[in-house]
């Protein structure tokens, strides 16, 4: 930790949907950044840590009207009532007043999993195996990120590891606030297309924050009343559309495996009845 | 006054409760919690200096800059180097993880000779005495994949040595051959099947890009392209030169159909437009789009040196076959490849880092350092209007037994120099020509190479190298040569053949396993035996989503897993890296 | 060893001959074993044992605990009645609702010993709890009144034929026996908080408009239902238990009017559950859900869970067996009654079920599925463990001990 | 803050009301001993646990009570009941034959018994001796140990006064008074504790005597029969009805400790 303590940041992020192609960089920056260990063969979607995943949704239609977009999925950041913070028996989760970001600490959780139940964006993983590094491939790991042991949950934090870097040379260079760009997570920083902009929602000045002012711009679930950072911006109304619609959607169940998620055996998925 | 035994449990007592007085049980509490914190097995991050080096990528023919953030002289992580003229401070996610490729299993450890362990002499001995033995119409032959390298110069140089050498490539090694592409004042690009957005050329440059230019992309599979491009033409398999021909009518003014009218006048609007992908008839259309040699189209560059294309070499008449294949492991069309090998009596070499790829076939298998290993070059980025040269340091320690592939050759061919030797030779003449500039990675900075005094050595610091531009006007070599796109119009369906295999995604390259866990977590890379229909063409086959099944086409048949996707044009099957053929799907 | 045995036994009563017994107790250690097998597996090597995932957090295990503490209640309510409100009659089956009580919750902590990813932290709750979680008011409640229970069970150990000749035994008994109030009422106003935190868990999951309900001050309504349901599920599980170790012991166990009162009981806590759930569920349906931008209807467009599931819920397993329990004429015959109780102890298995793992099922995101579990073996196995225990205990504690006090006059 | 205060406030009030709890009977249960309420109690804790058939009040054997279970543990000293009933009846109104034979079972009338098959014999030095009565001598004739009380010992009515072995059956033979032990004998000479009652003489109203002596018995034969009868069979004495002189010999499979037990009225 440094002694700085800099002026109360709302950190966030604004991700441009009609530039993602969808390369999966930011997933893969995320996992070297933070020490997620290459899975278990036996791993599925379903039980696999990635803390950004990139879904792929559809207009539904078919073939040659059908229309695809990419969404990077993260913690959302909640900032208020988050979900997952209220219902940790045990403080593991924590929402830091001077950044906003909601930080999952595994060396104080349990396991129990109440938090993942309590997140409507799936954005919480659980370490189900013991984590494990072909020989070697350990030595490649982030000096900055402590690895999770078997047993505890965890998710995206914003990349902490890279504010304290960030507060730390601020704080050598005598300075109490940090620079805007001083500190971007690894997603951001590895984006090809520049789709990721990460900053103080609270600065007006800030992209971020012209960004989430944008008519274009839209949260997911934000009925809830959660207040999620994470702003995702699209000029194709089917997309703003698609990623507000009521379940079952007219989305053709095809698209799983695309989305994401395991091919069904036996009782898989059902599809949807009104679909 | 003796000692009771309510003496006995009067102090056990006392003593249990004054315990709880004492931090005893407390620290041991604690301890339990730190057992849990560094839970056995779990390795640690090792600290230490973090440290800046940079690099090239070599995975692929991009050639980006690469910046590792290295703990003592460790890489940790890879990122792109900021204002890299090729690649735009972006990697591509398999550059990102470039640094674990080293860590990965099939990788090749040791010289083989057929399957089994020998010492590099050996395998040296056994491979010259196939070579002498060759006769005039045998011929030797070594497949370049990166033509236009130091390396490469060391291949022709020992070809020539030889009776009847050949110096080739694998399709599509220099799509556009003598010619770069303008990206930063092209308007519009009409692609014909082409993945523009989906790791094409310099895949930082193209987005950097992105926003000057309209992008029409015409192709049967709706691809993360097509999904991303202004407009997306979705046309039969194998009619993309008809469509291009098409445009052309329309650019005359012609009447044409309405998808061609409209490209046409999207073309027109945003000039200077140009035509990627496809076949012969996309080389008059760029010719009609007067793209060739001007601003906004395509350059010629001074460095080209044509190749001989594998496909034009006759077929059963190589009788020694070195294959080099690199790390990023670009697929080889191993059934071309065959039918050029005198079938009894040919001998292949595999020069590679992997025992998967074309190792599988191969008599000797002399195992490649793997990237960031070895010193190694990265020639002129694949689409740059100008020629350019950049080293890729080592930043990993090596594991012995590896031998770089020109290391190899220089050895067959009896020459004293190493590699680096080579390599430095190269830079030497570049110094000594004295034309182009330098833009050296640590700083950011472009320099005339004159003022540069040590070459060499920055290079070695992280540097690329880019030629003057020629002047537009003077076209060395002929007009435009275009690559072979999709081969030529496809079968129609028979009975037998009912659908059609038409190609998806490149196939997955060899990546950090990392990065193969987060695709096949994330579905967001189709696995490679994956096959993607249509639910109604699906349903009609009898299939259901998720179902295991044999695909069978003319040239023979594989398992698949399919998926059902309306995406897909009713009546084709999207296979991931398969050439287009008709074919047959049923459930295994 | 007979001899020993038979002098364990309560005189006056007529109990399974050891050989008998053994065979009866034989199938139950090996499936007790077979679970310990299980279960050990998912704590050595992780709960990549079991079928849960990202998705179905909570699985098979946390839908047991529910129910088994559910059905538990029966110990405290059935305390509360007896020794707050002093009704005797309860005096038949006391002990073995506390035995039962005792069984149903240390099996769930058991159980969710298992479910825990790091169980060597599970002090770490008492350590810094986060007071606002309900899981907290759980674990806190739970693990006080697993005590309570283990000392109510106690005096009914104490009063075992051998033991009693102790006399100290006997007096410590007789002593913490007029106490029993003061535990009882700890025991009820523990359960009610924690019997509601259970309900209050999926309440305040205001990420789930499915589980999530507008509530009173920090408790959602489900917090009430939750403690309202117990209250009428357990009497119901204590009269089923009895009427089933009658039937398979082949003995009149307590008088007859015993087994009715309880059923009634259970009727006339289940009329205001019902009542209060269904106004809950317009509610929900009307204003919580949709404002939370889920329009009601979807949750039951997802097969298998129509809407026939509600139906089942409020009207097939609350008020059909409400009705049944009330009518003095159908409760008094067995068959009404037995079935109106089993009718009553599903509606709270199935409660449970809809609100653990329906509530998980549902996607919440538009472009995610919706998802369906099976438990593995594993989990399956450390579930039979749970219940092979609880019959184990249960047997011992019926043939050595006096769980009901009319059985030996009843049995000549 | 707060919250953390009233939460964690209720979890160790909780707390402390349950360890209190614990602790209270404890140290209840180690004063009783200290004040000698420890036989008293274990008595008080064991009669609700006897089978009603055992319980039944005195005056039902007279007669005066069709049916009536005894609720003050077989102390009628501070049995209203019993006093108002004494009180219009008179014991021993009639003049009484030296000795009841009941079934060929000698039962003297000039001492008192105890529902626990002791008898209590008032000594012209104002001592009393005890011993078993013709059936509880009958049941554990020839024990295969006793364990009587040291002399000096004080002993409490419906507390236990020795214990005798027979059979694997440990049976503990109720005091029928209050006093204290200043000889014990192995029954050689019929008795086995003589003892200094407490306040000089023999306090014997909830002893029972005379008249009540053969329906008593007789219910007790009831009892016994019952008890020795082998599960499902109607209950047969070996002989026309007396019993010899060791039963315990007549019925070598009969559960023992069972049967002396409902006697000998242990739970």
């Amino acid at each position: 930790m440094t002694a700085i303590t800099p002026k109360p940041a709302r950190y966030g992020m604004a991700i441009d949907l009609d530039r993602c192609t969808g390369c999966g960089a930011c997933m893969i920056a995320c996992a070297v950044e933070n020490n997620v260990p290459p899975a278990r063969p036996e791993a599925t979607p379903r039980t696999g840590i990635t803390w950004m995943r990139v879904y792929q949704i559809s207009n539904g239609a078919s073939f040659p009207d059908t229309r695809a977009a990419f969404i990077p999925i993260l913690c959302q950041q909640c900032g208020k009532d988050t979900p997952c913070a209220a219902v940790c028996p045990q403080e593991a989760v924590e929402t830091d007043p001077a950044t906003g970001i909601v930080d999952q600490m595994p060396q104080r959780c349990l396991g129990c999993r109440y938090c993942m139940a309590a997140c409507p964006y799936h954005a919480r993983y659980f370490n189900w195996w013991d984590p494990q590094w072909p020989a070697g491939m350990e030595k490649t790991l982030n000096p900055d990120v402590a690895t999770r042991m078997r047993g505890v949950v965890e998710k995206c934090n914003f990349c902490h590891g890279r504010l304290h870097t960030a507060r730390a040379r601020a704080a050598a260079g005598g300075r109490r606030e940090l620079h805007p760009g001083e500190y971007v997570p690894a997603c951001v920083e590895a984006c090809p297309a520049a789709a990721i902009v990460f900053g103080d929602l609270d600065d007006p000045a800030s992209e971020v924050a012209r960004l989430a002012r944008d008519g274009q711009s839209f949260r997911l679930l934000e009925k809830l009343g959660t207040e999620p950072k994470i702003y995702y911006r699209t000029a194709r109304p089917w997309v703003r559309q698609a990623a507000a619609q009521q379940r079952p959607a007219s989305e053709p169940p095809e698209r799983r495996l695309r989305a994401g998620l395991p091919a069904p055996q036996g009782s898989g998925q059902k599809e949807p009845a009104h679909a | 006054m003796g000692f009771t035994r309510r003496d006995l449990l009067t102090f056990t007592g006392g003593s249990a409760a004054g315990l709880m007085f004492t931090p005893v049980p407390w620290s041991l509490l604690r301890d339990t919690a730190v057992l849990s914190e560094n839970w056995p097995g779990v390795p640690q991050p090792l600290h230490g200096e973090i440290r800046t080096r940079y690099s090239t990528c070599t995975l692929c023919p991009a050639g980006c800059g690469v910046r590792a953030r290295c703990v003592g002289d460790r890489p940790v992580s890879l990122a792109g180097v900021s204002g890299h003229p090729a690649s735009r401070g972006v990697l591509c996610p398999t550059g990102l993880v470039g640094h674990h490729l080293a860590f990965c299993r099939d990788r090749a450890a040791e010289p083989l000779a057929n399957g089994r362990p020998v010492a590099i002499e050996r395998a040296l001995a056994g491979v010259s005495a196939a070579i002498a033995a060759c006769g005039a119409r045998e011929s030797v032959a070594i497949l370049d994949p990166r033509p236009g390298r130091a390396a490469s110069l060391v291949y022709r140089r020992f070809l020539a040595g030889l009776p009847s050498g050949v110096h080739c490539a694998p399709p599509n090694a220099e799509p556009y051959g003598a010619f770069g592409i303008d990206l930063e004042n092209t308007r519009a690009i009409l692609s014909f099947g082409a993945p523009v957005l989906d790791g094409w050329l310099s895949p930082g440059r193209v987005l950097a890009n992105r926003s000057h230019f309209q992008l029409i992309q015409v192709e049967p599979a709706y691809s993360r392209t097509a999904s991303l491009a202004d407009l997306w033409v979705p046309v039969l398999p194998g009619s993309e030169d008809g469509f291009a021909a098409a445009v052309a009518r329309a650019l005359e003014g012609e009447t044409s159909d309405t998808h061609a009218t409209e490209v046409a006048r999207i073309l027109l609007r945003n000039k200077p437009a140009i035509a990627v992908g496809g076949g012969a008839a996309v080389a008059t259309l760029n010719a009609k789009l007067g793209s060739v040699g001007r601003p906004g189209g395509f350059l010629p560059r001074r460095d080209f040196t044509p190749v001989t294309g594998i496909a034009s070499v006759p077929d059963r008449s190589i009788g020694v076959l070195l294959i080099e294949e690199t790390a990023g492991g670009e697929p080889l069309p191993w059934d071309l490849l065959r039918r050029k090998l005198i079938p009894q009596d040919s001998v292949v070499v595999a020069l590679t880092p992997w025992l998967d790829g074309c190792a599988r076939h191969a008599d000797y298998v002399i195992p490649a350092p793997m990237y960031l290993e070895s010193l190694d070059e990265a020639p002129t980025p694949a689409g740059s209007t100008v020629a350019g040269f950049s080293l890729s340091p080592a930043l990993l320690t090596a594991p012995p037994k590896l031998t770089p592939p020109a290391e190899f050759v220089l050895r067959l061919a009896h020459d004293s120099a190493t590699y680096p030797d080579i390599l430095k030779q190269r830079v030497a003449a570049i110094k000594k020509d004295g034309r182009g500039t330098v833009f050296t990675y640590p700083d950011a900075k472009s320099a005339r190479v004159r003022d540069i005094p040590d070459l060499w050595k920055a290079m070695l610091g992280g540097a690329v190298w880019l030629d003057e531009p020629l002047h537009s006007g003077t076209v060395r070599g002929a007009d435009l040569q275009v690559c072979a796109g999709p081969p030529g119009p496809a079968l129609p369906p028979t009975p037998e053949y009912p659908l059609l295999l038409i190609a998806a995604d490149n196939p997955p390259p060899h990546g950090s396993p990392l990065m193969s866990k987060l695709y096949r977590e994330s579905g967001l890379r189709r696995p490679a035996n994956a096959a993607t229909v249509h639910p109604k063409t699906g349903r009609d086959q009898g299939l259901e989503d998720g179902a295991r099944a044999i695909v069978t086409s003319p040239s023979g048949k594989f398992p698949v897993q399919v998926i059902f996707d309306a995406a897909v044009m009713p009546g084709a099957i999207e296979v991931v890296g398969q050439a287009i053929s008709p074919a047959s799907i049923r459930r295994a | 060893m007979p001899k020993v045995d038979s002098q364990l036994m309560p005189r006056g009563v007529r109990r399974s001959t050891p050989r008998q017994f053994l065979l009866w107790i034989l199938p139950w250690c090996a499936l007790l074993a077979f679970g310990l097998y299980g279960a050990g597996l998912c704590l050595v090597k992780g709960l990549n044992q079991t079928n849960m995932d990202n998705r179905f957090a909570f699985g098979l295990w946390i839908f047991v605990d529910l129910t088994v503490i559910a059905l538990g209640a029966g110990a405290f309510f059935t305390g509360f009645l007896l020794y707050i409100l002093k009704k005797r009659e309860l005096k038949a089956v006391i002990n073995s609702a506390v035995v039962i009580g005792f069984i149903c919750y240390s099996g769930a902590v058991a159980a969710l010993l298992v479910d825990v990813g790091q169980p060597a932290r599970f002090w770490f709750t008492f350590w810094h709890p986060n007071v606002h979680s309900m899981l907290t008011e759980v674990t806190f409640c739970i693990s006080c009144y697993l005590t309570v229970l283990f000392i109510e069970y106690i005096p009914i150990v104490l009063k075992n034929r051998k033991l009693r000749q102790v006399p100290s035994f006997l007096v410590f008994e007789f002593e913490l026996h007029k106490l029993m109030p003061v535990l009882a009422g700890v025991a009820t106003f523990l359960s009610f908080f924690h019997q509601g935190s259970l309900g209050g868990l999926y309440g305040v999951l205001r990420g789930r408009p499915f589980a999530f309900r507008e509530g009173f001050a920090i408790w959602p309504s489900t917090f009430f239902l939750f403690i309202l349901s117990a209250a009428a599920a357990g009497p119901a599980f204590i009269l089923l238990t009895t009427w089933l170790v009658s039937k398979i012991s082949g003995k009149p166990l307590v008088r007859p009017e015993v087994l009715p009162l309880l059923g009634r009981i259970s009727g006339i806590l289940l009329v205001p559950y019902i009542l209060l759930k269904s106004i809950d569920t317009l509610v929900w349906i009307d204003s919580t859900s949709p404002a939370r931008g889920f329009a009601a209807y979807q949750y039951y467009a997802w097969k298998p869970f129509g809407p026939w599931i509600l139906f089942a819920e409020i009207v097939a397993f609350g008020l059909l067996p409400a009705l049944i329990l009330l009518r003095r004429r159908l409760r008094e015959s067995p068959a009404w009654l037995l079935s109106a109780a089993t009718l009553v102890c599903l509606g709270i298995a199935l409660n449970r079920f809809v609100f653990t793992i329906q509530t998980l099922a549902l996607p919440t995101l538009p472009f995610d599925p919706f998802m369906s579990y099976l438990p593995s073996w594993q989990e399956t196995a450390t579930f039979l463990a749970v219940v092979a225990y609880g019959v184990l205990l249960y047997s011992f504690s019926f043939r050595y001990l006096t769980l009901f006090p009319q059985e030996k006059d009843l049995s000549c | 803050m707060l919250s953390h205060i009233i939460f964690l406030g209720l979890f160790y009030t909780v707390l402390a009301v349950l360890s209190a709890t614990v602790a209270l009977s404890l140290f209840r249960a180690a004063q009783d001993f200290r004040a000698r309420r420890a036989e008293a109690i274990c008595w008080q804790a064991t009669f609700p646990d006897l089978p009603a058939r055992e319980r039944v009040c005195r005056h039902e054997f007279t007669g005066e009570f069709a049916h009536r279970t005894c609720d003050r543990a077989f102390d009628c000293r501070e049995c209203q009941t019993h006093a108002a009933l004494v009180a219009e009846r008179p014991p021993d109104a009639a003049p009484l034959p030296r000795e009841a034979d009941v079934f060929g079972l000698e039962f003297p009338l000039d001492r008192f018994y105890h529902r626990g098959h002791a008898w209590a014999h008032p000594q012209p030095d104002g001592t009393v001796t005890v011993g078993l009565d013709a059936l509880g001598a009958r049941l554990v004739a020839e024990p295969d140990a006793i364990e009587l009380p040291a002399v000096g010992s004080h002993i409490q009515s419906n507390g236990a006064a020795w214990h005798v072995r027979k059979r694997g059956a440990d049976v503990r033979i109720l005091s029928p008074l209050d006093g204290e032990v200043v000889a014990t004998s192995d029954s050689q000479n019929g008795w086995y504790l003589t003892v200094k009652p407490d306040g000089g003489q023999l306090d014997a109203r909830h002893l029972l005597r005379g008249a009540e002596i053969r329906p008593w018995i007789a219910r007790e034969m009831e009892r016994l029969q019952s008890a020795l009868a082998p599960a499902g069979q109607a209950p047969t004495m070996a002989d026309g009805g007396v019993p010899v002189d060791d039963i315990a010999a007549g019925y070598p499979d009969a559960d023992w400790d069972a049967v002396c037990s409902e006697i000998f009225l242990q739970p």
